[in-house]
């Protein structure tokens, strides 16, 4: 183990994942010279040459198309999208193309692929630059979408999405990026798809959620502590397998739920997680479900105006005093 | 260029363009028929009137080894990449005896044993994919070419341009194939491009662009080759523009073509039919009499019948199958 | 009022509207010459003139990009989408620009536009030209999303779109063209958004559906009634705006209701209606509210898994029998 | 082509020119100020070394009748059109006296009744919507024009061939001006086009095609002149490739621009300052020696402080202003 930032965990397990097979390869733009927006490629460059780190022109939907159809000879693309908010450009190739070409061909072929960047608001970004899109992908049968939160999450399940032979939305978050866990370091650690993490056991409340908005309800859980009130966090991580087990698990423990995410609030995937848990659990609910979610308002600039919009933990715990 | 100086035709190669194009265009009838007995659906497309462009590319290339692309009016590539006709007439009618076993119909074919990958249904989307093709090749360090076919139509669509910006910038051995049937759906080409030339739009990235006609089967095969072994040899793109014509409706479904032809048109147009040049030719070299040649196409015609009744006994999928092949390794959430 | 197909609802709704305001013209593929692959424009170019029936090359972002533009000069574009599966090729022009630019103008431009089309699965189209688009609509601020169920909210809803100073997503059903119904012939008949429509009142449980899943319902209602339950149909008709009110009152009369759809199960839109009815209604319900989608997978072309795939009366009916 | 040879810049014209230029640097070099000082934030892009180039295009064009739309290096146009400055700083800083009321920012600058629609942050996105700006002139019979800039990665975009070619099938009267800057983000102009004479990709589309100098304010007015008016009067489209180049870095954050090229090639680009070199033409032409400039600078300078003071003194929006402008006519479902 060692401590690492989010971003070098990202990286890592791609350095990993490129020196131990030589079909994987990276593309995006500015990754390799210019190092990445984020810094995740830095470096990558001079450790794999030109060949295996392409720098692409601004053409989203081209350029994942063109990933998508090496994946269909066999090599393992990973795609960098800038911001998960240009791969909006390239849903077509994503959803009518990866994601249904192994479906299609009645599993002649598979797409071997990692579509991978940070998702959600940054800082004044504005509207264009802020989307959650996470869910939207969720929705679509043929893709596997993974929100770690954890810099030690972020390592394990991608390399397990690097290995995965199907389409893998891999949701990152601006604000993780020079966070800080305990990683792992033997380069064949990974985490299995479809499992939920405990982030916090505790017994009143659930607080369910991915990627930042965990930290979120970290905090919220250390506010309810100081009000006596016990929360269990759970962290999601897979969207798309689902680990329902765990969620309705802790959710029959606790007899309470809040789910909380970034994404706009109405329409959100969180709706699903919502609808999962009263589905399935709605003889051991003590109170209804809450959610918070983004205001559904495009992104605005002001830096006043964008922190109304981004859920924090004062609005998680008014979720859950609504239901205690 | 030594190479295409040295292309004369056998007897042997024009007895089988000349098969193989009758083979097409009498299996096409058959989906229409299957299409009017309500045993296809959906979307069907038939090649009738291009049959020498498919001809003339697909024995240009190495079979099987060369990667092949193109859109939903797929049944020519995939016949004459080998996939068993049986195969493909379930496929189009939704029986478990298609390569897809009845998912992927008409417009998905798919072979991966022969390199040919589709079938795909969004106007101009698979082209990139076939740049993707092109790229694992020349990754690998791979002699592959990757075979690009469009429409006319699709030739418009932006992903196209962005594509053959990266193809060119890259040196993506990928040969992009507009198919210039002078019509899109239900709109003519000089109602959807600006400038009718099409082959132009390779200009701008840098790429050998050329247009070249697609009704003769024999020049098509020779400029196919000369263009196959130069991509090959050169390992850089190729944008060719092939002039050709659809004397089908857009797709089965669409049975008023006077909305956007005349009859007139379509009368000069047959004089081009890609069969009948291909006959002529046949007797000047004193190949084969029409005697011989109407027994071959009774011959065809006979055996596209038994193709059929094949393909009608291979059963539906069961329903179960619905789950299979969303994911390679799991099953989705199921139920409704 | 005149007994009209849904199809020709639609039609005499754009000639309406056409003829009342010269700004609104048409724009899409193969509209004009053609008379579009559902035939709705069918005429219309006869009628209004190329100039007004602008057929497009095959280009979806491009042509919603220009449509959008020339709306926020003023100009009211109805753009049709030969299917709403196109759509996804012009997300970024309709979620990034068309929706966006009255919040990021701080209200100064507008985009009085329509976006009109099939969505959902037809006969045998595949598994790429089978989306059910509306719910991703709905989940973005700045849209209104509509989907009408009979040819008179087809005729209403359709003139208040055209009408509407922000763009609207309007979604028809390729099902749904040749039903008919009595259609108000007033060429100022317009319809509110955000107002639900009680298809059937009932006492026992409430079916919340919208498009041509309301026709589902209705059967299922009918075979209910054999069993001796009453079921109320609300017709959603509005995802954006929705009229929560209409559909927490059938709620709270019913104590029961199944949401249903026929987009894919897992996080559509229809999850959304299902957490709002579990957050607002918790106490009047009797049973866990039941959901009824399409099947999570790709749609398949054969004819047997395609009806597999489709939600029917038979599959809401079992999904009321687990909750009454 | 009458119209341009009667073109001889007044004195005065010159001196606004220069002033203009002078007063868009100072201003570009006050948003880095505001940036480095928190006072703005996001993505900031200045247009450094690019003055010329607007400069030209807005003095050919009608202000407040002809559409103008850009991407979001969009402070020049936006102040060049008449964009109170102080509401220009206002909105970059996220202030209520922006013309979005700081909802905007830095990258989305819009002033509908200059005509200017912004302003906008997707890479290339923008450029149907001028072509939609140019649909609708024409469809009103109208004489404007639409000024499309865009830069030369934006170049590579689909959308962009799309609008180009149906731009040319309608003869939209819309103008595409490349701002080539060789770079875009990261990424030279050798990585990320094909064929680097961007000016090529007009052609496909039956549009005329040129590339033209954007570093000389004089001969970018004329040639901006000459352009503008011929597509007045032929209501058809025109792609121009401007030579340009930024000083500065992509945006305000691109703190190492040695990732991309060296202190030398600056150095070589900082010969061609179009401030420079129009000052060298205002000394040769006796219009202005290098005290007066000195003073105009300093004037400027002072300007810009104020403005700048005046920005600050704006408020920031309300928290209740959040769900304003989301549609014309509703509010949102709010709350989380
Ligand atoms: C993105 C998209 N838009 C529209 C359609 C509907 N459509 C299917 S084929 C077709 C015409 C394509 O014409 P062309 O590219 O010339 O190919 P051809 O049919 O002539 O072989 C259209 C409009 C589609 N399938 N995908
Ligand atoms: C679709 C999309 N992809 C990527 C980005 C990130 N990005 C913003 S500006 C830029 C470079 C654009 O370069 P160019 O078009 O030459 O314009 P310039 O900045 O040089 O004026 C990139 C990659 C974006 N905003 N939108
Ligand atoms: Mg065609
Ligand atoms: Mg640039």
């Amino acid at each position: 183990m060692a401590v690492m930032s989010y971003r070098d965990a990202v990286r890592q397990s791609i350095v990993d994942e490129m020196e131990r097979d030589g079909d994987v390869f990276m593309m995006g733009e500015d990754i390799g010279r210019y190092k990445g927006t984020f810094r995740v490629s830095e470096g990558l460059l001079e450790k794999f040459g030109e060949k295996r780190i392409v720098d692409t022109p601004i053409t989203e939907c081209g350029f994942t198309g063109i990933a998508i159809g090496a994946a269909m000879a066999g090599l393992r693309p990973i795609v960098e999208m800038m911001t998960m908010s240009f791969s909006i450009l390239a849903l077509d190739q994503i959803i009518n193309h990866a994601a249904k070409v192994h479906y299609m061909t009645g599993g002649q072929i598979t797409v071997p692929m990692v579509v991978r960047g940070p998702s959600g608001a940054a800082n004044q970004l504005s509207a264009q630059h802020s989307h959650s899109m996470e869910g939207w992908y969720a929705h679509v049968p043929g893709l596997k979408v993974i929100a770690p939160t954890t810099a030690d999450c972020a390592r394990g399940l991608l390399k397990t999405a690097i290995r995965d032979n199907n389409p893998v939305i891999f949701v990152e978050n601006p604000g993780l990026y020079a966070t800080k866990t305990e990683v792992s370091e033997d380069p064949n650690y990974t985490i299995p798809f479809g499992k939920a993490r405990v982030a916090k056991e505790g017994k009143d409340v659930s607080l369910i959620a991915y990627s930042r908005m965990v930290h979120v309800c970290m905090k919220a859980a250390e506010g309810l502590e100081k009000r006596g009130i016990d929360a269990e966090v759970i962290d999601v991580r897979s969207l798309l397998p689902l680990d329902t087990e765990t969620i309705f698990g802790s959710v029959r423990k606790t007899h309470r739920a809040v789910v909380v995410y970034e994404d706009w609030r109405s329409g959100a995937f969180g709706a699903e997680i919502h609808s999962r848990i009263n589905e399935n659990c709605f003889d051991d609910l003590d109170a209804p479900v809450g959610r918070v979610g983004g205001l559904n308002v495009p992104m605005p600039y002001s830096r006043v105006l964008e922190l109304e919009c981004i859920p924090n933990d004062g609005d998680v715990l008014a979720a859950v005093d609504k239901i205690v | 260029m030594a190479k295409q100086a040295v292309h004369t035709e056998t007897p042997a190669e024009l007895e089988q363009y000349f098969r193989e194009m009758l083979f097409i265009r009498h299996f096409e009838e058959k989906c229409n028929f299957s299409y009017r007995q309500g045993k296809s659906g959906g979307y069907l497309h038939v090649y009738i009137g291009m049959e020498a462009l498919a001809i003339g590319w697909l024995h240009a290339i190495r079979k099987g080894h060369d990667y092949v692309i193109t859109a939903y009016r797929d049944h020519a590539h995939a016949l004459l990449l080998g996939t068993d006709p049986v195969a493909v007439m379930a496929e189009i009618c939704g029986r478990v005896a298609g390569p897809s076993r009845g998912k992927g119909g008409s417009m998905h074919l798919y072979d991966k044993k022969n390199e040919f990958y589709g079938g795909w249904g969004i106007v101009g989307g698979h082209v990139p994919l076939g740049g993707g093709l092109a790229f694992a090749a020349k990754y690998r360090g791979e002699d592959r070419v990757c075979i690009n076919f469009m429409g006319d139509g699709a030739s418009n669509q932006g992903v196209v341009f962005e594509t053959l910006n990266m193809a060119g910038l890259w040196d993506l051995p990928c040969i992009f194939i507009v198919e210039n049937n002078e019509i899109a759906m239900g709109t003519r080409l000089e109602y959807h491009a600006a400038d009718t030339q099409l082959w132009k739009r390779g200009l701008p990235f840098d790429i050998k662009s050329e247009r070249i006609d697609g009704m003769d089967a024999i020049q098509m095969k020779r400029d196919a080759q000369r263009i196959v072994d130069w991509v090959r040899e050169n390992q850089k793109p190729y944008f060719v523009e092939v002039m050709s014509y659809r004397f089908a409706g857009h797709g089965a479904a669409d049975n008023d073509r006077s909305l956007y032809r005349s009859k007139d048109e379509e009368d000069e147009n047959w004089k081009r039919d890609p069969i009948a040049r291909l006959e002529t030719e046949l007797e000047k070299r004193n190949i084969m009499n029409r005697e011989k040649m109407e027994a071959i196409e009774q011959e065809i015609i006979g055996e596209v019948d038994a193709i059929y009744e094949k393909a009608m006994a291979s059963p539906h999928p069961s329903p179960e199958e619905v789950y299979d092949n969303v994911y390679s390794d799991m099953e989705p959430e199921k139920g409704h």
